[in-house]
C-alpha cells in the first residue's frame, strides 16, 4: 500500500472568488498580516501497488476524474508505503 | 410583538420571511442589517436561508462574524426568540448558539422538494400549534442539511426533547437521527433546514409552515401579557 | 508578462487580425475609408470583437429584421439588455435569453453558469428585479461518459448560479439528440418585474457626466483566445493559464441589490447603465456612447484590475463576470461610491462623456484608441450571405412521408414514456431552487411556470420551447411550430401570450444551406408572431455551433411570457376529479415526421412535414382562453413529443386518477404529433357552456376515473396502461441512463 | 512573507460522501488499485509577520473561521519564506 497525496488548485490567472472572499472575512477579523488567502484541495489516496506503478495510476485518475484541466493544476506527494 | 428579519450579503429568502410575517400573519416586523450592533426594540429575530457570503469556506461560516451576531447571541441568552432556516439554521450552529454542524447533502447536490416531517416536539414556543406526532409537509431547498453532531451530543439533544423535526419515509440529505430542526437546550433558539415560509398560502400549495409562525407569535404575545 | 504589441505596420503585414476573426476585406476597409491610417494593436482588436458576429450581428441583421418587435404592449424591443412589456397598473416584465453553448461545451460548470449570470444582468440593468430564471438545454444522447458529465455540470452550473442568487429556476426544456454531441446547447432566460416609471437605457450623454465602473475586478478572463495564441507564452506557462471565465453569483447578488437601489431608488443621479458582457468593457461603453451620439474619454489605469500588468487590449476585451457601466451624472459621484461602499463593492470613476464622437481610450500616459464611436458600432461592412435550400429538403418533398405501424399501443406508450426527450427530468429540476422569493405557483414539470405577482391579481406565465427536429426537416414550418408550441403552453396555463424572445442557434453561417434554413425558419417565426401578436422584443444568435463538420439541427429557441389576468384563472395540466370529462381541442392529423415516434421506431427524423394553418390555431387558443378566463376549464395541457398518448399519461402524474376514453382515431394518430392540440378537462355541468364556447373545436372523448389507469379505446384497438407503473418507468428512465455504465 | 498551507480535513468519526463517491467513480474507471479517497480542503495563506508570530496568526485564523471543530481538525505546514 502507498499513500500518495494528490493537491489540485487553481491556474495562476483563474479567479478565485473564495479565496478573496475568506481573505476579507480574515482582514475583518483584524489578522491584517494575513496577505492572501488560496484555496486548494487535496485528495489522499490508498494505492494498492508498486512504487512503479503507482505514478501511472494517479496521474490517470487525476487527469480523467480528479482534476479540471480547464481550470485547475494538480501536483502529488508519495508520502509513506503503508 | 415585534420581529426583526435579519439580512446578511447573500441572504435570499429574507422576503419570504418578511412577506410570510408580514403579508400572511399581520406581524410587526422589519428587516435588519447585518451592520447593525443591537436588537433592541424586537422580541424576536429571524435568520433567513439563502447564501451568506456566498457560502464560501463553509455555509454560515463568516455570517457569524457579523456585527448583529454579538446581538443576536446575547438575545439568544436573554431567553427571547431566535428562529433560523436553512442559511440561518447553518448560521446558527457556527456561531455556537445551536450543538452540531451541517455538511454537505451525501447526495453531494442541492435539493428543492417538499419532503415529510414529524413534529416530535410541540411545547417549545414554535410549534405549539401543531399536534404531537403529527406529520406534515415543508419544502426544503438546500446543498448543504445533513445534521452532525458527535454521539453524546446527539444523545443530549434526544434526552432534552431538543429535536423538534425529524424526516419521515426518506432522509433527503444523511442528517443523523433524521434531524430536521433543533432547539437549544432552553428551546428559545429554533434551528430547522426546512422552509415554513415557503407553506403559508394555499395558492402556492402548501400552509404547513403558517403554524410555526402563529405559535411564535401566540406565544410572543402571552410572554407580552405575562410581563404586564 | 506582456508580450510587446505588434506596431501598426506589422499587424498590416503579419496580418493577426485574420485569427482575431476580421477579414482582410474588413481591415482594409478600416484603415482607407473609416481611419484613413493604419490602426494600432489596441484598436484592431477593438475592431475584431466589435464587428464580430457576437457585437454586430453582421450576418444575421438582415434575418432579424424580419421579426415584428411592436405592438400596444411593447415599451421596448430589441436593442437594449432586454425587451419591455406593459402589463398594466404601470408595471412591467422584462426578459431575455441568451446562449452559452460554446462556453458550456469547454467548460460547462462555469459556461452554464456564467450564461445565467449575464442574462440576470441584463435584466437588473434595465431597473427591473429578476424574479425568474429558464433554461432551454440540448444535449446528445445519455449514452456517453463525456455526454453525461457535460449534463451533470451545465445543470450544476445553472443551478448553482441561481439558487446562489435566489432567483428561482422555475422551467425550461431539455432534449436530446445525437446532433448535439460534441455541441450542446445551454441558453438561459431570465424573467424581471419592474415599474414602469423606473425604466433605464444602456446610454451615456451630457458633456463631462461621469462613465464609472462597478462590480469585480477585471481579469484575462475569456479575452478573445487569440490573445493567448499571439501572446508569446512557452507552452509550460501555457498549461499554468487559463482564460475561462469563473463566475461569481454571491457578487452579482450584491451587484444586483446596489444596482437596484440605483435605480428603483436615485434615478435622478443616473444616465445609463448597461452590463458589460461579451467583449466587455469595449462593447458596453461603445453601445453606450453610440446610442446616445455620445464621445467617450477613458483612462484605463482606474479599471480596477486583479492581474498585474494588463495590457489596454486585455483591459478593453476581458470577459471577466459580475461587472456594470454607468453613466452617472456629474456631481454624484461621490453619492454612488456611497451606496456601492455599503453593499462592500467600488464604484470608480473610469471616463466621462466628452464632445465630439470620438471613442478616447489613455492608458499608461499615452492614447491607445482614438476613433469615431460609430466606425465600432454602426459601420461594419454588414455581409451579402448566399443561400441555398438544402437537397435533403427538396428531396423530401418528392418521396411519400413515413407512415407508423403501431400493433400494441400499449406496449409502444410505455416505451415512448421512458424516452429521454419525453422522460421525467425530475433529477435535474430539483437541484433547481424553483421556489424562492415565494411566488412560484406552478413550477417546473408543468407546461409553462406561473408566478404569482405580489400585490395584484395578476400572474406571469412563462415557458422556453425549441424543437430542432421540425425546424431540420423545414425550417418555415418549423419555426411556426415552435412559436406556436411556445403559446400553447402559455394557454394551456391559463394566460395571454404577450411576447417572445429567442436564442436562434445554427451552425455556418457561410454555409449557404445553413443561412437559407436561418432565413427561413426566421420567416416561420415572424409569422406566427404576428397572428399571434406576440412581438419578438429581445433574442440572441449564436452561429457556428457545429463539431467535427456536422451542424445541429437548426435549433431556434422560443422563450415565451404570457399575462394570466386573475390568478383564479390559473389552469393546472394535471386531472383533478373523477368525473371530469375530458376534451380533445383541435384536430389530430397525420403528423409522424420528425415526432418521437418516428425516432424511437427507425432510428431516424425524416420527411417533410404539412402546411399549418396559423389563423385557425391562433382563434382555437383565444376561445380556449377565453373559455378559462370564464372559469369552465379544471385543466389543459398541450400536445407536443409523443402526442395525444404521451400527454394524456401526462396529466395524471403525480394525482391518484386515471382516464376512460373512447376515440375515432387509429393506434398511430394516438402518437401524432399534429399542433395546436389540448387535452382539456370539464365539469359536467359547465359542459354545454364550454362547448358553445370552442365553436366545434373540442371533442368528448371520455372522463376521468379514480383508478390508475389509462384505458384508450381506438379504432380497431385498445390501449390500456397501468398508469403506477408508467409513472415509475417514466420517472426512472433518465435516472438510469445516468447511472449506467456506458 | 512566510508561506503556510494549513490542512482541513473531518475527523475520522465524520462520514464524508465525497471521498466515497470519489472511490466509486475511480472503481469505475477501472482503477481497483486504489483503496480509499478522503477528501481534505487547503488554505495557502501568506503572512507577513516574524516566524515567531506565524504560529499565532494560524492557530487564530484556523480556529476562529477556517475549521468547524464539531467536525473538522487541522494541520500547518510552513513552507517557506518568500
Ligand atoms: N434573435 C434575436 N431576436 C431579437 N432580438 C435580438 C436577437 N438577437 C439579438 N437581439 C437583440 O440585439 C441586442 C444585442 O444583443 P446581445 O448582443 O445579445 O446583447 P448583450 O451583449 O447585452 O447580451 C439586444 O437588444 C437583443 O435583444
Ligand atoms: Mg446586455
Amino acid at each position: 500500500m502507498i499513500n500518495v497525496r494528490i493537491f489540485v488548485t487553481y491556474k495562476e490567472s483563474v479567479f478565485d472568488p473564495q479565496g478573496e472572499t475568506i481573505t476579507e472575512a480574515i482582514h475583518s477579523l483584524g489578522h491584517d498580516e494575513v496577505k492572501q488567502v488560496h484555496v486548494g484541495k487535496f485528495f489522499d489516496v490508498q494505492v494498492d501497488s508498486s512504487n512503479k506503478t503507482v505514478e501511472k495510476t494517479i496521474a490517470e485518475i487525476s487527469e480523467q476524474l480528479l482534476v479540471n484541466f480547464n481550470l485547475e493544476t494538480y501536483r502529488y506527494e508519495i508520502m509513506e508505503e503503508a | 410583538m415585534k420581529i426583526a428579519v435579519v439580512v446578511f450579503p447573500g441572504s435570499n429568502c429574507d422576503v419570504d420571511l418578511y412577506e410570510a410575517l408580514h403579508t400572511v400573519c399581520h406581524a410587526d416586523v422589519e428587516y435588519v442589517s447585518h451592520k447593525q450592533k443591537n436588537l433592541t426594540g424586537f422580541d424576536a429575530v429571524m435568520l433567513p436561508g439563502g447564501f451568506s457570503y456566498g457560502d464560501y469556506l463553509r455555509s454560515g461560516a463568516i455570517a457569524r462574524f457579523s456585527n448583529i451576531m454579538p446581538a443576536i447571541v446575547e438575545f439568544a441568552n436573554e431567553g427571547k426568540f431566535v428562529f433560523g432556516t436553512c442559511n440561518g439554521f447553518q448560521i446558527l450552529t457556527e456561531a455556537g448558539l445551536l450543538p452540531g454542524a451541517l455538511k454537505k447533502n451525501n447526495s453531494l447536490k442541492f435539493v428543492c422538494k417538499e419532503i415529510e416531517l414529524k413534529v416530535t416536539n410541540n411545547q417549545t414556543p414554535f410549534t405549539t400549534q401543531y399536534k404531537m406526532g403529527e406529520h406534515i409537509n415543508l419544502p426544503i431547498a438546500h446543498a448543504d442539511g445533513s445534521y452532525y453532531a458527535e454521539k453524546e451530543v446527539l444523545e443530549e439533544l434526544e434526552k432534552n426533547g431538543q429535536v423538534v423535526f425529524r424526516y419521515m419515509n426518506e432522509n433527503p440529505n444523511g442528517s443523523l437521527n433524521d434531524i430536521a430542526g433543533i432547539t437549544n437546550k432552553k428551546g428559545n433558539v429554533l434551528g430547522m433546514m426546512p422552509h415554513p415560509e415557503r407553506a403559508v398560502e394555499a395558492l402556492l400549495g402548501n400552509e404547513d409552515g403558517l403554524r410555526l409562525f402563529k405559535s411564535l407569535l401566540a406565544n410572543g404575545k402571552k410572554k407580552e401579557e405575562a410581563a404586564r | 508578462m506582456i508580450a510587446t504589441e505588434m506596431s501598426p505596420q506589422e499587424i498590416k503585414s503579419k496580418k493577426p487580425y485574420l485569427e482575431w476573426g476580421l477579414s482582410e476585406k474588413e481591415y482594409n476597409y478600416i484603415c482607407e475609408k473609416l481611419l484613413k491610417r493604419l490602426p494600432n494593436y489596441t484598436e484592431t482588436g477593438l475592431f475584431a470583437v466589435m464587428w464580430s458576429e457576437h457585437c454586430s450581428y453582421k450576418k444575421s441583421k438582415p434575418v432579424l429584421r424580419e421579426f415584428p418587435n411592436k405592438n400596444e404592449r411593447v415599451l421596448q424591443g430589441p436593442g437594449e439588455g432586454a425587451g419591455i412589456v406593459d402589463i398594466g397598473d404601470g408595471q412591467a416584465v422584462v426578459f431575455k435569453a441568451e446562449s452559452h453553448n460554446h462556453p458550456s461545451a469547454v467548460e460547462p460548470y462555469e459556461g452554464a453558469a456564467t450564461g445565467v449570470g449575464g442574462i440576470i444582468r441584463d435584466i437588473f440593468s434595465m431597473g427591473a428585479r429578476p424574479i425568474a430564471a429558464l433554461d432551454s438545454l440540448h444535449f446528445g444522447e445519455i449514452n456517453q461518459a463525456r455526454t453525461k458529465y457535460l449534463i451533470n455540470e451545465v445543470v450544476a452550473g445553472i443551478g448553482g448560479y441561481g439558487n446562489c442568487m435566489g432567483i428561482p429556476t422555475v422551467g425550461g426544456e431539455m432534449t436530446f439528440d445525437e446532433c448535439y454531441t460534441g455541441n450542446p446547447l445551454v441558453n438561459a432566460m431570465c424573467v424581471g418585474l419592474m415599474e414602469q416609471k423606473d425604466m433605464q437605457v444602456g446610454r451615456a450623454q451630457g458633456l463631462g457626466n461621469a462613465v464609472m465602473y462597478v462590480g469585480a475586478k477585471t481579469g484575462r478572463d475569456g479575452i478573445h483566445g487569440a490573445t493567448f495564441a499571439s501572446a508569446d507564452f512557452s507552452d509550460e506557462k501555457e498549461t499554468q493559464r487559463s482564460a475561462v471565465q469563473v463566475g461569481d453569483p454571491f457578487m452579482e447578488k450584491l451587484l444586483m441589490e446596489a444596482c437596484l437601489e440605483l435605480t428603483n431608488k436615485h434615478a435622478d443621479w443616473l444616465v445609463g447603465i448597461q452590463d458589460m458582457g461579451a467583449a466587455g468593457l469595449a462593447s458596453s461603453s461603445c453601445e453606450m456612447a453610440s446610442k446616445a451620439g455620445s464621445g467617450l474619454e477613458l483612462t484605463l489605469d482606474n479599471v480596477p484590475q486583479r492581474e498585474p500588468e494588463m495590457s489596454a487590449y486585455e483591459i478593453m476585451l476581458s470577459e471577466s463576470q459580475e461587472r456594470m457601466l454607468l453613466c452617472i451624472r456629474a456631481g454624484f459621484e461621490e453619492k454612488v461610491k456611497k451606496l456601492f461602499e455599503n453593499y462592500g463593492l467600488e464604484a470608480v470613476v473610469i471616463g466621462r462623456v466628452v464632445k465630439g464622437h470620438q471613442y478616447l481610450l489613455k492608458h499608461k500616459n499615452s492614447i491607445v484608441a482614438d476613433i469615431p464611436v460609430s466606425s465600432l458600432t454602426d459601420d461594419v461592412l454588414e455581409e451579402e450571405s448566399q443561400e441555398k435550400m438544402p437537397e435533403r429538403i427538396l428531396q423530401a418533398g418528392k418521396v411519400k412521408n413515413w407512415i407508423p405501424q403501431v400493433s400494441d399501443a400499449t406496449e409502444i406508450l410505455e416505451k415512448m414514456l421512458q424516452q429521454p426527450t419525453i422522460a421525467s427530468k425530475r433529477m435535474f429540476t430539483q437541484t433547481y431552487d424553483s421556489q424562492v422569493r415565494t411566488n412560484t405557483v406552478v413550477g417546473p414539470g408543468s407546461d409553462a411556470a406561473v408566478l404569482r405577482v405580489r400585490g395584484t391579481k395578476k400572474a406571469l406565465a412563462m415557458t422556453t420551447d425549441g424543437n430542432g427536429r421540425f425546424v431540420y426537416l423545414d425550417p418555415k414550418i418549423g419555426g411556426k411550430i415552435a412559436v406556436l408550441e411556445a403559446a400553447s403552453n402559455l394557454v394551456a396555463s391559463g394566460a395571454l401570450p404577450l411576447a417572445l424572445t429567442d436564442c436562434l442557434n445554427y451552425g455556418d453561417p457561410n454555409d449557404p444551406e445553413i443561412y437559407w434554413e436561418l432565413h427561413e425558419s426566421v420567416l416561420g417565426m415572424a409569422a406566427a408572431c404576428r397572428v399571434l401578436n406576440t412581438p419578438v422584443i429581445s433574442g440572441n444568435v449564436s452561429l457556428y455551433n457545429e463539431n467535427n463538420g456536422e451542424a445541429i439541427y437548426p435549433t431556434p429557441m422560443v422563450g415565451m411570457v404570457g399575462l394570466v389576468k386573475n390568478i383564479k384563472h390559473i389552469i393546472s395540466s394535471f386531472v383533478q376529479h373523477q368525473g371530469d370529462l375530458v376534451f380533445i381541442v383541435g384536430d389530430t392529423e397525420q403528423d409522424f415526421a420528425g415526432s418521437e415516434l418516428q425516432k424511437m421506431i427507425t432510428g431516424q427524423i425524416k420527411g417533410h412535414l404539412n402546411q399549418i394553418n396559423l389563423e385557425k390555431i391562433s382563434l382555437r387558443m383565444m376561445r380556449l382562453l377565453k373559455a378559462m378566463e370564464k372559469g369552465l376549464v379544471v385543466s389543459a395541457h398541450d400536445l407536443s413529443e409523443g402526442g395525444l398518448a404521451v400527454a394524456l399519461a401526462e396529466t395524471t402524474f403525480g394525482t391518484k386518477h386515471g382516464i376512460n376514453l373512447k376515440i375515432n382515431l387509429s393506434s398511430e394518430e394516438l402518437f401524432s404529433e399534429t399542433a395546436g392540440r389540448f387535452i382539456v378537462t370539464v365539469t359536467p355541468e359547465n359542459q354545454k357552456q364550454f362547448l358553445n364556447e370552442m365553436q366545434g373545436e373540442a371533442t368528448y372523448a371520455g372522463k376521468v376515473t379514480n383508478d390508475k389507469k389509462l384505458i384508450v379505446a381506438y379504432n380497431g384497438g385498445q390501449l390500456d396502461l397501468d398508469l403506477q407503473k408508467a409513472e415509475g418507468l417514466w420517472e426512472e428512465a433518465i435516472p438510469c441512463l445516468m447511472k449506467s455504465k456506458d
